[in-house]
């Protein structure tokens, strides 16, 4: 199934959803995460495998990239969550798929996104007392020395 | 004459002793007296895959750990009296034959009074 | 006194630490547990401690300038990591590469397959009490396949041999009768190590039933590759969603029944056989032309996002690519398999002896450069 | 004192004029003792671990210098052979367990994150640059990344060297 009849089917149930135009994912807002990744497991589609979150730091907002595949029907959806400046915190997908758990605490600890009732969100690559998310395209560190570009 | 015999057996025995003890004394205090000494307080601390220390060595471990190891240590004692008649048992004729017998049944009735108690079922 | 009042005596949980520096951790990872005797009652996995902050460190370098670095990432199976990463860029470039180019990825990626499945076999039997000897023997197999890179590629570990658009060099001559003898040489070899460990009474009491991981706790926690296959799950990516040339070659995927520690290292013996099969196949069908790159180093894609996974000897590999124009990538994310293979370890644990925790380590085959990142 | 200059020998050795007896020092006993047998610690940071492994496997077989015994625990190790990336995370526990090595210690700093950051020295926030900048005192850098098998043992060669010439107030 190619990700726009994915995109369809989506849409009858949850009309808030867009589509972005030149990647394909599903821009979904951030309330009704759980309620369609909820739906998305259970239902035919049977998303049974969160394969990874990626973080990236726009200017102004931080995307949360969810990528989603079903093994048993070979296909595979990206959702996209747009979290404004301010209050960067989702809800937490760990109890969906267990391997949310350490990804979204890897998205903590490098992004410095809040992920709600989560089952122990601390740091999980840096040392558990670092100061600062490393990968926000703002953050400076004293010891870094930076390559000179070509 | 047999009185000096007697104490000229004990003379070997008391030899061997001192011996066994000089030479594992003379292994320490060589090496003491040639080694290095640099004690510093992380050294001396204990040694946990390069993290510190969590948690404390002394817990009160399953009780039955204890009673595998007391019994262990019977049967290793049984083991004891057995090797020396063992080397001799083919002269030794049919009474020491017996007699060894019954000390092995007793340990086998003691075995088997464990058994029934339990001291093998791990939770 | 009998069993019911040795229940009630509380004993002390002991914590311990199976830190960082431990000979059957296979890197740097360090797992906090919590002990009643022998018992494990909770285990928590540290990781970081390699972490080498592989991706802020892509947002300063081109696309070519990255290509080392990929191969630091699993530093076993160097190869694979330069394909995926190679043929994530191709897709966002949208790059045709030419066909003798697709034979020799797929003839490299077989061969390091064969090569970190070996490091995988050693170290676990070597965990299990074999000490050295079948860590040698493997290790001596792995000489010849490092022998042939070394020829292809000039080094032995870290190969940087694939390029955005193709490959560094092409195959050196009479390289192909030197495959053909590794590739008699090694199935000999397979079936000694069936004949040796797979049967052994030992082996068997240490490694059967412990750790078993069930199918969809496998796939809920997004475990991938010889992990997820040995929990019976038929999912390869090379069978199905091929890419390069390996829907034209034939091969099987081997699947285990329980997915116990056993069936992983199974798997990954008959996995052996498959890639052997594979490479002999790329071998006679290699075509001819020129597969080294003659585009420029700098690429400028135009600003889109893509994600592209390839079956890794561990797992998933995917590189989640953001470009906005410029030479640099705007952010990489690499998704590494050994990260959500781990994740798996403090739930099959509970229960079991401090010994099992070192068998089903040594049958996830974990690796902490690609973990860490 | 050129520490490339190996000691011949005879000059350590001296023969009593028709005897089968020999004299030397004691410390030249310990000297040979120590080089010829350093014990290794096994720890792998990362891809030089593997080249360390290929290095003890049997084409390379670090045995013939005595160095083949890889203790887990640094209480029974005379080299810490320092292979892969040092972080951040990692930095007390190497000093930690370089302290907790009895005293006569060596280091080999393999590879070239553990001599200076390697290409992980610009851009990473996670990377220390070099065992110096842990305070560890290295006695052999072996550059590479990773060395070959090959280097590895010509440092462990060179390391044997020094331990030969060094003088008895060093260590």
């Amino acid at each position: 199934m190619r990700t726009n009849e994915i995109f369809m089917a989506i849409k009858t149930d949850f009309p808030e959803v867009r589509q972005e135009e030149e990647t394909g994912a599903v821009i979904i807002p951030k309330e009704s995460l759980l309620k369609i990744t909820r739906y998305l497991k259970n239902h035919r589609l049977a998303f049974d495998n969160l394969h990874c979150i990626t973080a990236i730091d726009r200017t102004g907002r931080v995307e949360l990239a969810y990528t989603l595949y079903s093994i048993s029907e070979h296909h595979g959806i990206t959702l996209k969550i747009y979290l404004t400046a301010g209050e960067e915190n989702v809800a937490s997908l760990a109890e969906l798929w267990k391997s949310a758990n350490w990804l979204e605490r890897e998205v903590y600890d490098l992004f410095g996104v809040i992920f709600l009732n989560h089952p122990d969100l601390r740091r999980i690559l840096n040392p558990y007392d670092w100061k600062g998310h490393p990968l926000r395209k703002s953050y400076s560190h004293p010891e870094v020395s930076i390559k000179p570009r070509l | 004459m047999g009185q000096a015999l007697v104490i000229k057996d004990y003379a070997f025995v008391g030899l061997f002793f001192v011996f066994g003890i000089a030479f594992v004394a003379s292994a320490f205090i060589v090496s003491w007296l040639l080694r290095p000494r640099a004690p510093n307080p992380v050294k001396t601390s204990a040694y946990e895959c390069g993290e510190v220390l969590k948690g404390c060595a002394r817990v009160q471990f399953n009780v039955s750990y204890y009673l595998v190891a007391l019994l262990f240590v019977i049967f290793d004692i049984e083991v004891l009296f057995l090797v020396p008649w063992a080397v001799v048992f083919r002269e030794m004729g049919i009474v020491s034959y017996i007699e060894m017998m019954i000390f092995i049944a007793i340990l086998i009735f003691g075995l088997i009074y464990a058994w029934k108690k339990g001291v093998f079922e791990w939770q | 006194m009998n069993t019911s009042q040795t229940k009630d005596i509380c004993t002390e949980e002991f914590l311990i630490n199976m830190g960082p520096q431990h000979p059957s951790t296979h890197g740097v990872l360090s797992l906090e547990l919590k002990l009643d005797g022998e018992m494990i009652r909770d285990c928590t996995a540290h990781i970081g401690y390699l972490h080498r902050s592989m991706e802020k460190l892509a947002e300063n370098r081109t696309y070519t300038q990255f290509i080392p670095y990929t191969d630091r990432l699993d530093y076993v199976a160097s190869m694979n990591n330069n394909m995926g990463y190679v043929m994530a860029v191709e897709k966002l470039l949208n790059l045709e590469i030419s066909d003798r180019a697709k034979y020799i990825r797929v003839i490299a990626a077989e061969l390091n397959r064969i090569a970190s499945h070996l490091i995988a076999i050693g170290t676990f039997a070597q965990d299990l009490g074999a000490f050295a000897t079948p860590l040698f023997y493997c290790f001596r197999e792995r000489e010849k396949i490092i022998d042939i890179f070394d020829q292809i590629c000039g080094n032995r570990l870290t190969y940087n041999y694939m390029r955005i658009g193709g490959v560094q060099f092409d195959l050196p001559k009479g390289i192909d009768e030197k495959i053909k003898k590794f590739i008699k040489y090694m199935r000999s070899k397979v079936d000694d190590y069936d004949w040796l460990l797979t049967y052994n009474t030992i082996f068997l009491a240490r490694s059967k039933h412990i750790g078993l991981l069930p199918k969809d706790l496998a796939i809920n926690y997004s475990v991938s590759g010889p992990n997820l296959r040995a929990s019976g799950v038929k999912w390869d990516l090379r069978k199905d969603e091929p890419y390069l040339v390996y829907e034209k070659l034939e091969f099987d995927i081997p699947v285990g029944e329980n997915g116990d520690s056993w069936d992983r290292y199974k798997v990954r013996l008959e996995e052996i056989r498959q890639s052997l099969k594979i490479v002999e196949q790329a071998l006679g069908a290699l075509p001819e032309g020129d597969p080294t790159v003659k585009i420029g180093r700098i690429h400028k894609p135009s600003p889109s996002e893509i994600y592209l996974r390839t079956e890794n000897p561990r797992g998933e590999l995917g590189f989640f690519i953001i470009s906005d124009g410029s030479a640099y990538p705007y952010r990489l994310k690499i998704r590494s398999p050994s990260f959500s293979n781990l994740a798996v370890l403090p739930e099959l644990v509970k229960g079991l002896k401090i010994a099992d925790i070192v068998c089903i380590l040594g049958s996830l085959d974990i690796l902490m450069g690609e973990t860490d990142r | 004192m050129a520490v490339t200059e190996r000691i011949p020998a005879s000059k350590l050795i001296q023969r009593i004029p028709g005897g089968g007896v020999f004299l030397t020092t004691s410390e030249n006993i310990f000297k040979w003792g120590k080089a010829s047998s350093l014990w290794p610690m096994t720890f792998g940071l990362a891809c030089c671990a593997i080249e360390m492994i290929a290095t003890g496997a049997s084409r390379f077989d670090i045995d013939r210098f005595g160095a083949g015994v890889f203790r887990a625990s640094p209480r029974q190790c005379d080299v810490m052979i320092i292979a892969g990336t040092i972080c951040v995370k990692m930095n007390d526990c190497i000093q930690r367990l370089y302290a907790q090595m009895p005293e006569p210690k060596y280091v080999i700093a393999m590879g070239n994150c553990a001599i200076s950051g390697g290409i992980f020295y610009y851009d990473t926030y996670s990377v220390t640059k070099g065992t110096d900048s842990l305070g560890i005192p290295v006695d052999v850098f072996i550059p590479g990344c990773p060395p070959r098998p090959e280097n590895l043992l010509f440092g462990l060669m060179k390391l044997q060297e020094k331990i030969r010439n060094e003088k008895d107030a060093d260590k």
